[in-house]
């Protein structure tokens, strides 16, 4: 069922400004390429859902704002006829009708007949794995369920796009975990051109060809996960996605000079640098060894890893994440070692 | 002292005074009901009795109407206020709220100053119609005097069913492709029948019950409460007054148990 | 055609029709209350005129005791209802909701059935304390007419607010070391104090309001709604009885949208 | 601060049955050391909740069970004269009284004066980093204030013991990393016995000086975190506490026999085993040179590592946490290296 309807997506200028006077949303050009699974990444209030629901077509973007799905301006059309599949952060399952009513309805209001609508719904709930629950109740299904009925529905009519708010955030930890895996498959297994707005990086991360980073209604950054983790475009971007220590100090001709010694960097010339670099970037080693030196100040075990706190490194304490089998304890001096090419400079705030 | 020994030695004997409180009157008045001349048959009255029946569709009647009336006004403009912000909207729905606070003897007075032979409408209708309009003390005059209190109600309850309606479903109906028919037809008022349900009975119950309304404007017209008062007080034939109140009391009751099922507890409105 | 201009198109003309349907009656009862004889000075005759003023303070005192009352019953049975399963529970509960599908006039023969001149408390009195019990026609029977009604709504209310509390409330009280007395003083107590609030405003509105118990019962007092039907019917003071009303249903308006401020939104239950 | 008013806790042979005949807990003896954290961690039903509601004596554990506090019996103690702190997942903070009053409360019942209890209170507003919001009412709150507020509530009368019901639960992923770093420091200043509930293994690993795995009304395993972790019991305990990959294999005198190659082992003689290996001990080397090698089935980015599924190397898909920095793709064939030491035998299912 390689379903390769998927359409190109193009948001031009679009922003956006609530009636009292609120700017939800800074004007915003972007692309979506055909059959691309794009995440909207953020905080709270940064935009990401109502960029979402623009192009959902829930929310209509200030005058000079205009939203094209394969290259034809469907600005104006309500969402009744942009033909887009949606899943909200609520499912918002109809309670009304059991699983496979709720499935077939769109159909339905297409009018398919009784075969059709059965078939695809037999098709559909083998897909999402949820056979057996299709004469079942909305209120006697779990959260994980739930998650995959509001799935089926938004494909069954095969969307041009498929936009997801949050489909995740509802459901425990290790649901969530498990699910984020399938909707993996299930979207390479569609071929649509997807849309998913999430507050989790995780999330973004395990299922984005691309990740749009948002902050107070406008872009901090586009790129692919790992751009987007190694390469963070600023200080905003480091911090909110994944754990970094963020140092700032002096370099000087390839090297970072610090309270606890110096670590060799990528950087000629001479000046003041914000560099960032990853808890699990940075080695541990003998102290006689190493040109940079710390004390440990905690250690968190986690399981699959030690978490370290090292003072006196450097202006702040340095975050470490160790393999689970070394011996260290508080109070331990250790030597730190980092790669060049894992020290990350920030440019602005 | 346990907490549990504590609470249920302070209040068993309580609770007995008060089960007593609540079953020693019913149960007189089940027992009156089938110790008049009649005997158990004032039961069979209501039903067999032509003159008692006849009221007593009559009421049903009018119960059924003002409910469905209410309802359908109720749940138009219910979505209405819901939906749009304007000004003097707060104002508008502080209004709704008034019938509430007037007994139901003085909403029978604004009847009949309104459609009275001194009426408003009467004097509007006049030189408008050529005639002048008079029904308050009819059967719409009746109808009108009991939309005037189940309105406000019915109003209320489904304005906070309709506040907490997920709004994604109206989105999630529309991005599938349903068009403003289709999404009130297959999400809105389904997700609204529990409050329908729930209202609809409350008002169907104090529909059945209401008495002061009925006293003022019901002197052509009989309905049960009315019925009641008249078996009781004129004929003093206190065994079938009886008799007529727990049949009224029973259709009333399971009205109510319907109510609550359907809205989990605290519904408690009879006239 | 857009949604909103879909729904505004279909309920303008709707909205205007039920707004004047509920303000009109309500003006031209005001209307009619400042232009009888006495003119405007009939709204002051309400607390001047001796008569008026000591009806308004019975109904008053009337309608406070009953709440008090009901609320302190209510509680009480509430607390010990809503943390007790015994056998029998569901039937006792169903029980307290039997009075509810009563109308008031119905309310009014139990209390003459009970405490009338047949009634079984003079019955049972007579041999056991000597002399024979009657009390419907007085204050006392009024105000068991009025508990009868009250408490079940009130408590309603307060059980649904009980199971709403968080338990773990009570617990984190008593592991802070509050015993018995404390845990209700200053958690469960203050914890219910919106539902006493709501649950109180309606049983003041309704028992101010209340006129079918007061018609059966109350031929030696005056309480309000009684007194608004004599001046209307008997005295054709159409006027005084006008402005009675709008006293009347000021006071219930304002105790209602106390409750309703206080339990958001549904709240609906005068008489 | 240093309370150091802890008691010894000990749990013997405490069963138990509710009024309708369900078993909730097996028969239970267990004993927790003076200023020791323990932590009930098991999935919802496990038990946990109904063993830490008899140690504050809100459950009766059934007849022939005791509770001892300093090896007294206090079994037939109610809870308002156990003085222990508890401190709930819904925080249970009184809304009729402010942050200060609230605090102070367990003071105020045993007759303490205003400058007393003005006193402990300024002291664990401190402590807690709530100072400024005394006088603010429990809807003003954010819910860390509030689980902050909470647990300053239940320390504020100097308990014996203190019990946290799933204190972060409530609150988002997070928050929940950050005050469980908050929530350890705090409890390691404290030196109270503590005894906390919790499903998240994460949480148990970073606050637990020892871990009660439990399932089913029973105890599955007691130890530290690194024990749980590196040597769990059960396949239960090894799949509940982080990923595990559990292959059922013959083991040969020191070499494990796997369709895609062999492992050598720490264990000799012949015989049918299960063995567990967690993901982040196997190590990726050049195919020809290993003895075990499988093919990349997926590859999951998640910024601090990338998760790989390996097939063909065992008799199910093995997981494997790699670096954020190795070059793979779905479809490579890759070596698999593990320490012996790092395989650990189950026992039992």
């Amino acid at each position: 069922m390689n379903t390769t309807q998927g359409v190109t997506v193009r948001v031009e200028n679009c922003a956006k400004t609530f009636a009292d006077g609120t700017r939800a949303l800074d004007p915003v050009t972007l692309d979506v390429a055909r059959g691309e699974t794009l995440v909207f990444l953020g905080p709270s209030g940064c935009g990401k859902t109502t960029m979402l629901r623009i192009i959902a077509g829930l929310e209509k973007p200030d005058s000079g704002g205009r939203v094209l799905f394969n290259a034809q301006d469907v600005t104006r059309i309500p969402i009744e006829r942009r033909n887009v599949g949606m899943v909200f952060q609520s499912y918002a399952l109809f309670p009304n009708m059991n699983v496979a009513q709720n499935i077939a309805y769109s159909l339905a209001l297409r009018g398919a007949g009784k075969a059709e609508r059965d078939s695809r719904v037999a098709e559909l709930v083998a897909l999402t794995g949820i056979e057996g629950l299709e004469n079942r109740n909305i209120d006697q299904l779990s959260g994980g369920q739930r998650q995959r009925v509001a799935l089926a529905r938004a494909v069954a009519m095969r969307p041009s796009v498929l936009l997801l708010d949050e489909p995740l955030t509802a459901l425990d930890a290790a649901l969530r975990e498990r699910l984020r895996g399938e909707l993996d498959r299930l979207l390479r297994t569609l071929g649509i051109t997807t849309i998913y707005v999430t507050h989790d990086q995780s999330e973004a991360m395990t299922l984005g060809d691309r990740i749009v980073v948002m902050r107070k209604g406008a872009i901090a950054q586009v790129g692919s996960p790992r751009d987007i983790y190694f390469k963070p475009a600023s200080r905003f971007v480091a911090e909110f996605i994944g754990a970094a220590n963020i140092i700032d100090a002096v370099s000087d001709n390839g090297v970072l000079v610090l309270p606890g010694g110096r670590l060799a960097v990528d950087k000629t010339g001479h000046g003041q640098v914000a560099a960032m670099i990853r808890p699990e970037s940075i080695g541990i080693i003998s102290p006689e060894a190493a040109f940079l030196v710390g004390r440990v100040a905690s250690v968190s075990f986690t399981g699959d890893r030690q978490r370290l706190v090292v003072d006196g490194a450097s202006d702040k304490p340095l975050i470490v994440d160790a393999s689970n089998t070394l011996a260290v304890k508080i109070g331990d001096t250790v030597g730190l070692t980092v790669a060049p090419s894992a020290i990350q400079f920030l440019q602005g705030a | 002292m346990t907490h549990k020994f504590f609470t249920r030695l302070c209040l068993v004997p309580l609770i007995a005074v008060i089960a007593a409180f609540f079953v020693l009157p019913m149960l007189r008045v089940i027992v009156v009901g089938g110790s008049g001349d009649m005997g158990l048959h004032a039961y069979a009255a209501i039903i067999l009795e032509p003159r008692f029946r006849a009221t007593l569709i009559n009421t049903l009647v009018l119960a059924s109407v003002t409910t469905a009336l209410s309802l359908a006004i109720a749940t138009i403009a219910g979505l209405f206020l819901q939906r749009h912000r304007f000004p003097g909207r707060a104002l508008l729905v502080a209004m709704l709220t008034f019938p509430l606070a007037f007994p139901g003897v003085v909403v029978g007075f604004m009847i009949i100053l309104l459609a009275g032979r001194q009426g408003l409408i009467g004097a509007l209708s006049l030189p408008l119609a050529g005639e002048k309009w008079v029904f308050a003390y009819s059967m719409q005059g009746l109808l009108l005097g009991y939309l005037y209190f189940s309105i406000p109600r019915v109003i209320l309850t489904i304005m906070a069913a309709i506040e907490k309606l997920d709004p994604s479903l109206e989105e999630a109906a529309r991005a599938l492709g349903a068009g403003p028919w289709a999404v009130h037809r297959d999400v809105i008022l389904p997700a609204l029948m529990p409050a329908f349900i729930a209202s609809g009975a409350i008002a169907f119950a104090t529909a059945m019950g209401a008495f002061g309304t009925a006293f003022t404007l019901a002197t052509n017209i009989n309905v049960l409460p009315m019925l009641i008062y008249t078996e009781f007080t004129l004929s003093a034939n206190i065994a079938m007054a009886a008799a007529l109140s727990v049949g009224l009391g029973l259709v009333a009751w399971a009205a109510l148990a319907l109510a609550r099922a359907f809205s989990g507890g605290t519904v408690a409105a009879a006239g």
